[in-house]
């Protein structure tokens, strides 16, 4: 075990986080978009975790589990939409996936 | 006493409404001639009942049968009626005119597709009208007031294939509808004033003399209401406009409605509420102003007319006028006679110059006629009774009631107005003469062979030769030495001016008399010598188109009133509805689908940019999160 | 000692994480993401989380990467397909990123009790049974909430990924009829 | 003695039976609908003169809403009215709509219901509730069965309504929430808070300001000028038995609300703001006459008379006398009679020859003598002549309205200038139809036979009875205003 503060597992948590938020935000195919939620949801479990630890409580490790949960549908739901994307497209360039433009 | 006075007047009133619902609903199914006779009988019936009636009240008697409008707290009108000399003199003449023309209408209406509607309205007519006089409250007379402006406008238009027809019914219902909007507000000032409606009660309170400022000024907006309403029914300025077009109807309806009986409605209402016009004697001036005007106005319109009907249209605005100078002066029992004598020979000259237009199959024009003295004997003999009773010529009854109103003109000392009816009178006489002579005498103008009229016909023209000959006699004055039978009969009721007692006064009426007899045979001579062999030659002056075209009062109502009218009705619509209130909300509606034209763009179908958007919320919320704590 | 492993599994995530979210190529994406669940599981260690380290690896780089890396060999993408098109806007990423990080940062100084070490865990801390306990007394309605939500994605995904023979090839073969 | 079960039977009678329809085979739905309709009149008729019964359950307890129930004659009365024209309509309708018949007869059934909870209930948020929802199956009647233009109508229909009920219950949540503050209990029970807000009136600005959020919702529906041009569109684009609904029951819907809920509850600020709202109706009265008469279309022309007629009743309303108010209710009554049947009157021309424009008609007296007869008696039923009931109702507001302490004098006369204008549009109308000559061929036109005798009989009786002997149904109209008028403060009386 290591002795750290929750400020510097939650600077990490925070870190990962945003370069997968820049990531989700720059990356121009729908696959490295879900891979970079990947990142952001992971980024939230490790704070989830780190809190656990801090208040010496399992429900932020619950919270971590349906994290997971839902992170697992997610990706197989997208993927699944990904690969729809891809049929009616020929390609899964996100910027092309506008049909619901107003 | 009570219940046979309850049913009397009942069956008066009621007969006629059943029958006119009989008739209309029978159609033709039950032929003509039982029609007709039925349609008669239910009105000698009522006759009958009126005359009972005038028999059996002493001097004035209420018949009260159910709650008509209901207030809520109290009652406000009952149907009920009240029987005095006023209302049973004016039933008698409603009542027994009625039966007569009735009579004429069977020969005059044979063949006709409506004949049964033609009845139908006519003895809804006679109910409206009987409501009209004897209803105890205003209400109750408003019912009547409108009823008989439902039924003259129905009769106007009764051949209303032709649009004309249809449109000169139309004027005539809407011109009565402005006096009705007076008569309206002066039932709310009333109200306001007495807080009641019937007029016993009214009359009573105003008898009492116990009066404060606030109500005496109410009640002079209800007079001035109450003259509206009087001049729209009985065709004064400025609402006459009517009468003259109304002459669309068949004859009888002529005689009837806009002769006899509902023009004088008018004259009636004024003096039945006689105390409430004393109290206010800048509105009494404004009424004989009325009167003497129009009476003037109407007769110079009268000379230069050539429908037969137009003539006696004018000339019966003419003489209601003089009817409401009367009124004006304070004089209601002279009105009350002259308004019954002229029923009596206005009566017989609309019916005369009906048969003269029967006889020449709907030939309507004074110029195609002429010469029918021959032809027509009976309609020339009873005519000519009724033009010498209008014309003034002693015995007959036109003179004793003009002259009673011209003795009380000259007695008011008001210059202006006694000069107004003594011309008044020349002219009358003048357009009457020029009637009887363009269609009785001279040659043939172009008409096909005339024929008598059937025995119907004639028969109702003989009657009122005779009450037009001898109604005189009801008011013989007292001063030659008769008994003014009529003046004490309604002087129950109303109070009549005092034209002054004893040898001066005898010797200033046999003067007035003398000059105003010979004034209208004078006016006779005129037109005898002028028109005695007329052909076709006609006035040609400027002056002349003016008085032909009635003086462009139609047509100046219609380009200052109906044209304006219209255009605000268009205005209204087009500008004020669609344009500004439609106008604003669609362009409501068009800035808020412009908007979200607008916020629609930011809906590009990026997700990235979407997630943006998400960034940016959990910014502000961050901060706003913070910025609280 | 354990200040210096741990200071080094956060900069080799944070590093992983990087490549992660900026190979251009989806696979080196789906491949770095699994050294970087690794370290993650080992961070967990660190903070003495057993259980979820172990869920992290058997779930996070065992199913899902795995579901990934096989969706992108199905597709089997070239270049041109993956990316092109117009650039994305960097600009108001950084903008957003650094504003996000200054918001926190102030939040961060804020709070100083936030620096302090964190107390020892108490003993069955990270174990499965104090995981399930708190699972199964005070989640148990969650729980199944979760499960049925894997149930429905499971049939969506069979819904989304089920080729329909009707909508393309079915107006294929009206407009050859209407020809015929 | 009936018990407030009674209640609930109104109630759910047309609920049941709007349900009950859709599930019914197509061949018997025409007769089992009127047949039912038939069976609630009824019923109906036979809660004559036991009003004031009430009826109260739970709801939503934690906020204090309940369903209760409340029949006075005000209430009464229109049901009355409603149950009655709806049979007319559906009887009209028969072998006139073809098209989804189910549906249409299920809708009116629905908008009776709607229109019945609305009228019984005492509550403001079960009253607002049924508010809104009998704006549904109107909506679906017009935008269904209506016109050419009807996406347009029910859309401006709709939208104004709909807003003008958005301020009502900004009202409501506002009384709702002071009444809370003050006592710390939930309700919306009319009474309690009309008794509360007496005996501790608000600031008189937020009473204003609430009173005129009442009144301009009830003013959309009534319509009030400026508010009323959805009314033309709406009845040009609706069915025949749409517009007689439309024009019998639901513009009655925001003269009630108007006397039952805006001015009982804020009598000050009713006073305050007689001046504006009367001549609002005043010109309402001028103007919905004027533009009627300049009318080629004879709905919008009876449209636009609706206006007209209806800024009467408004002026009665906002004059605030006893007399007016029991005029205003009776002239409710009787436009609905009224136009109503002018409306089913030229429904049945328009069937036969698919137009409404007025030019195109003419010599129908010859024609058609019987139709023209019941026309004719209707308009002049709408125009007031003395003897129907359009007069009695007319009377008694100007009369009223003319001793108000709170309206000018000069309003009311102007408004009776109305007078004139109406019989100058309506006689246009006669005219152009039933008089001249015929504008095209028409003998194709058949008379009215023995189902639409069935139809206007019962109308043409009224318009009589009540213009002859209107004390029985003045006398329970009066029980209801006399009770509003004595709970209010003793200076408006």
């Amino acid at each position: 075990m290591v002795d750290v503060s929750i400020a510097q597992l939650l600077f990490v948590s925070f870190a990962i986080f945003s370069i997968g938020a820049g990531g989700f935000l720059i990356r121009k195919n729908a696959i490295s978009l879900l891979i970079c939620l990947e990142l952001m949801l992971n980024a939230v479990n490790i704070a989830f975790v780190s809190f656990s630890r801090l208040h010496n409580n399992e429900s932020g490790t619950v919270l971590y589990f349906f994290v997971i949960t839902v992170a697992a549908c997610e990706t197989a739901v997208g993927l699944a939409i990904v690969l729809n994307l891809f049929r009616l497209k020929k390609n899964i360039r996100i910027q092309e996936a506008n049909a619901l433009r107003g | 006493m009570d219940a046979s006075l309850k049913i009397l007047s009942g069956v008066a009133v009621i007969l006629p409404l059943l029958g006119s619902c009989i008739w209309f609903w029978a159609k033709n199914k039950i032929g003509e001639k039982i029609t007709g006779l039925a349609a008669t009988g239910t009105l000698v019936i009522s006759f009958i009942c009126c005359l009972t009636l005038f028999w059996q009240i002493e001097s004035s008697a209420r018949v009260e049968f159910f709650s008509w409008i209901w207030m809520g707290s109290s009652e406000l009108v009952n149907f009920s009626f009240l029987l005095d000399p006023l209302s049973l003199a004016l039933g008698l003449i409603v009542t027994g005119v009625g039966s007569l023309i009735h009579l004429y209408a069977t020969g005059y209406m044979h063949g006709d597709e409506g004949f049964g509607r033609f009845f139908s309205y006519l003895n809804l007519f006679i109910f409206a009208m009987l409501m009209l006089i004897w209803s105890d409250s205003m209400p109750g007379i408003f019912m009547g007031w409108e009823g008989v402006g439902l039924c003259s406008y129905l009769l106007i238009s009764f051949w209303f294939s032709d649009e004309a027809n249809a449109t000169a019914g139309k004027k005539a219902f809407i011109v009565n509808r402005v006096g009705d909007f007076g008569f309206l507000v002066a039932m709310f000032c009333i109200f306001k004033a007495f807080g009641t409606l019937s007029i016993p009660e009214v009359l009573a309170i105003v008898n009492s003399g116990n009066l404060d400022i606030v109500q005496v000024g109410w009640t002079q907006w209800a007079c001035l209401g109450l003259v509206l309403g009087a001049a729209g029914k009985s065709a004064q300025i400025p609402l006459y406009v009517w009468l003259p077009d109304a002459m669309a109807g068949p004859t009888p309806v002529s005689a009837l409605i806009h002769a006899a009986t509902m023009v004088t409605a008018g004259v009636y209402l004024c003096c039945r509420l006689q105390p409430l016009f004393f109290l206010n004697p800048g509105v009494m001036e404004l009424i004989a102003y009325i009167g003497g005007l129009t009476a003037l106005f109407a007769a110079s319109i009268a000379i230069f007319q050539n429908d037969i009907k137009k003539v006696l249209a004018y000339s019966t605005i003419s003489q209601l006028g003089y009817m409401f100078l009367a009124v004006g002066l304070a004089a209601p029992v002279a009105a009350y006679f002259h308004l019954m004598t002229h029923a009596f020979f206005k009566a017989l000259l609309f019916l005369g110059a009906g048969s003269v237009i029967h006889g020449l199959h709907h030939e309507q024009d004074m110029r195609k006629m002429g010469g029918l003295r021959k032809q027509m004997p009976i309609t020339f003999w009873t005519m000519t009774i009724g033009v010498l009773a209008i014309a003034g010529t002693p015995p007959f009854a036109g003179f004793f009631s003009k002259d009673e109103i011209l003795h009380i003109v000259s007695g008011s000392h008001r210059g202006l107005l006694s000069n107004i009816a003594f011309v008044t009178a020349f002219m009358t006489a003048f357009y009457m003469g020029r009637l009887w002579i363009m269609t009785f005498f001279g040659k043939s103008r172009g008409h096909r062979e005339a024929h008598e009229s059937p025995w119907s016909m004639t028969a109702v023209l003989c009657v009122l030769a005779a009450l037009s000959a001898f109604g005189g006699l009801l008011n013989w004055p007292e001063l030659w030495g008769g008994n003014a039978w009529l003046e004490h009969y309604l002087g129950q009721v109303v109070t009549q001016m005092d034209v002054g007692h004893g040898a001066d006064a005898l010797e200033d009426s046999l003067k007035l008399a003398g000059f105003s007899s010979l004034m209208g045979l004078g006016a006779l001579g005129l037109a005898w010598w002028k028109y005695r062999d007329y052909q076709t030659q006609d006035f040609r002056s400027p002056a002349f188109n003016l008085f032909k075209n009635k003086y462009y009062i139609d047509e100046f109502y219609d380009a200052v009133i109906v044209r304006n009218l219209k255009r605000s009705g268009e205005f209204l619509w087009k500008v004020v509805d669609q344009g500004i209130l439609d106008g604003t909300l669609n362009g409501l509606a068009y800035q808020a689908k412009k908007t979200s034209e607008r916020f629609r763009r930011l809906q590009n179908g990026l997700l990235q940019g979407y997630a943006l958007w998400i960034w940016l919320g959990v910014l502000i919320l961050m901060i706003s999160a913070w910025s609280v704590r | 000692m354990m200040e210096f492993a741990f200071y080094l599994v956060a900069g080799l995530m944070l590093l992983s994480a990087g490549l992660v979210a900026f190979r251009p190529k989806p696979i080196e994406s789906a491949l770095w993401l699994i050294l970087h669940f690794f370290l993650t599981s080992t961070l967990y260690v660190f903070i003495g989380a057993d259980f979820v380290a172990v869920v992290q690896l058997l779930v996070y780089a065992g199913a899902i990467v795995v579901l990934i890396t096989f969706v992108i060999l199905l597709l089997n993408l070239n270049p041109q397909e993956i990316s092109g098109g117009e650039s994305i806007r960097w600009t108001s990423t950084v903008l957003f990123l650094c504003s996000l990080g200054a918001v926190l940062f102030c939040l961060h100084i804020s709070t100083p009790s936030l620096l302090e070490k964190m107390p020892a865990p108490g003993s069955s801390f990270g174990s499965i049974e104090a995981f399930s306990r708190t699972m199964i007394q005070n989640y148990s309605w969650s729980f199944e909430v979760a499960g049925f939500l894997l149930l429905l994605a499971l049939i969506g995904v069979g819904l989304l990924a089920y080729r329909r023979p009707s909508t393309r090839d079915h107006s294929n073969i009206e407009n050859k009829s209407e020809a015929a | 003695m009936l018990t407030s079960n009674y209640l609930l039977l109104l109630l759910l009678i047309p609920f049941v039976s709007a349900l009950l329809i859709p599930v019914l085979g197509t061949r018997v739905v025409n007769a089992v609908s009127m047949a039912i309709a038939g069976l609630y009149f009824l019923v109906v008729l036979m809660g004559w003169n036991s009003w004031n019964l009430s009826f109260s359950a739970d709801w939503y307890e934690p906020l204090g809403l309940k369903y209760s129930l409340y029949l006075d004659s005000y209430s009464y009365l229109l049901i009355l009215l409603s149950s009655f024209l709806t049979i007319l309509c559906l009887l009209y309708s028969w072998k006139v709509v073809e098209a989804k018949q189910k549906a249409y007869h299920s809708l009116f059934h629905l908008l009776q219901a709607t229109v019945v909870a609305c009228l019984l209930s005492e509550d403001l948020v079960f009253f607002y509730v049924f508010w809104e929802a009998m704006l549904i199956p109107m909506y679906f009647i017009i935008g269904v069965w209506g016109g050419p233009r009807r996406l347009y109508a029910t859309m401006k229909f709709f939208l104004f309504t709909f807003s003008g009920s958005i301020l009502m219950l900004i009202g409501l949540i506002c009384l709702y929430v002071f009444f809370y503050q003050q006592t710390g209990v939930w309700t919306a029970s009319f009474e309690v808070l009309r008794e509360h807000f007496q005996s501790h009136p608000l600031p008189f600005y937020i009473e204003q300001l609430i009173f005129m959020s009442f009144v301009v919702s009830f003013a959309i529906k009534v319509p009030l000028f400026p508010f009323h041009t959805w009314l033309p569109d709406a009845h040009v684009e609706a069915p025949t038995a749409g517009s007689v609904i439309l024009a019998g029951v639901l513009l009655k819907m925001g003269t009630y609300g108007l006397m039952r809920f805006a001015i009982p509850m804020f009598p000050a600020a009713a006073a305050s703001f007689a001046t504006p709202l009367s001549v609002l109706s005043v010109v309402g009265i001028i103007l919905g006459a004027v533009v009627a008469w300049r009318q080629s279309d004879i709905k919008k022309l009876i449209a636009y008379s609706s206006v007209s007629h209806l800024g009467f009743v408004t002026l009665g309303i906002f004059a605030l006398t006893e007399t007016s108010w029991n005029g205003a209710f009776l002239q409710m009554i009787n436009h609905g009679i009224t136009t109503g049947a002018l409306f089913l009157l030229i429904g049945f021309i328009y069937d036969q020859k698919h137009s409404r424009d007025i030019e195109r008609f003419g010599g129908l007296a010859k024609q058609l003598p019987r139709f023209s007869l019941i026309f004719i008696i209707m308009s002049l039923s709408s125009v007031g002549l003395p003897g129907t009931n359009g007069f009695i109702g007319e009377f008694m507001i100007l009369l009223g309205s003319f001793q108000s302490e709170v309206v000018s004098k000069l309003w009311v006369v102007l408004a009776s200038t109305g007078v004139i204008l109406s019989a100058i549009y309506t006689l246009h109308l006669v005219q152009k139809l039933c008089f001249g000559k015929p504008a095209e061929d028409n003998s194709f036109m058949k008379d009215i036979g023995w189902k639409e005798y069935l139809l206007y009989t019962p109308l043409v009786v009224l318009v009589f009875v009540i213009g002859l002997y209107p004390k029985w149904i003045i006398a329970p109209i009066h029980e209801t205003t006399s009770a509003i008028f004595n709970l209010m403060p003793n200076g408006m009386r």
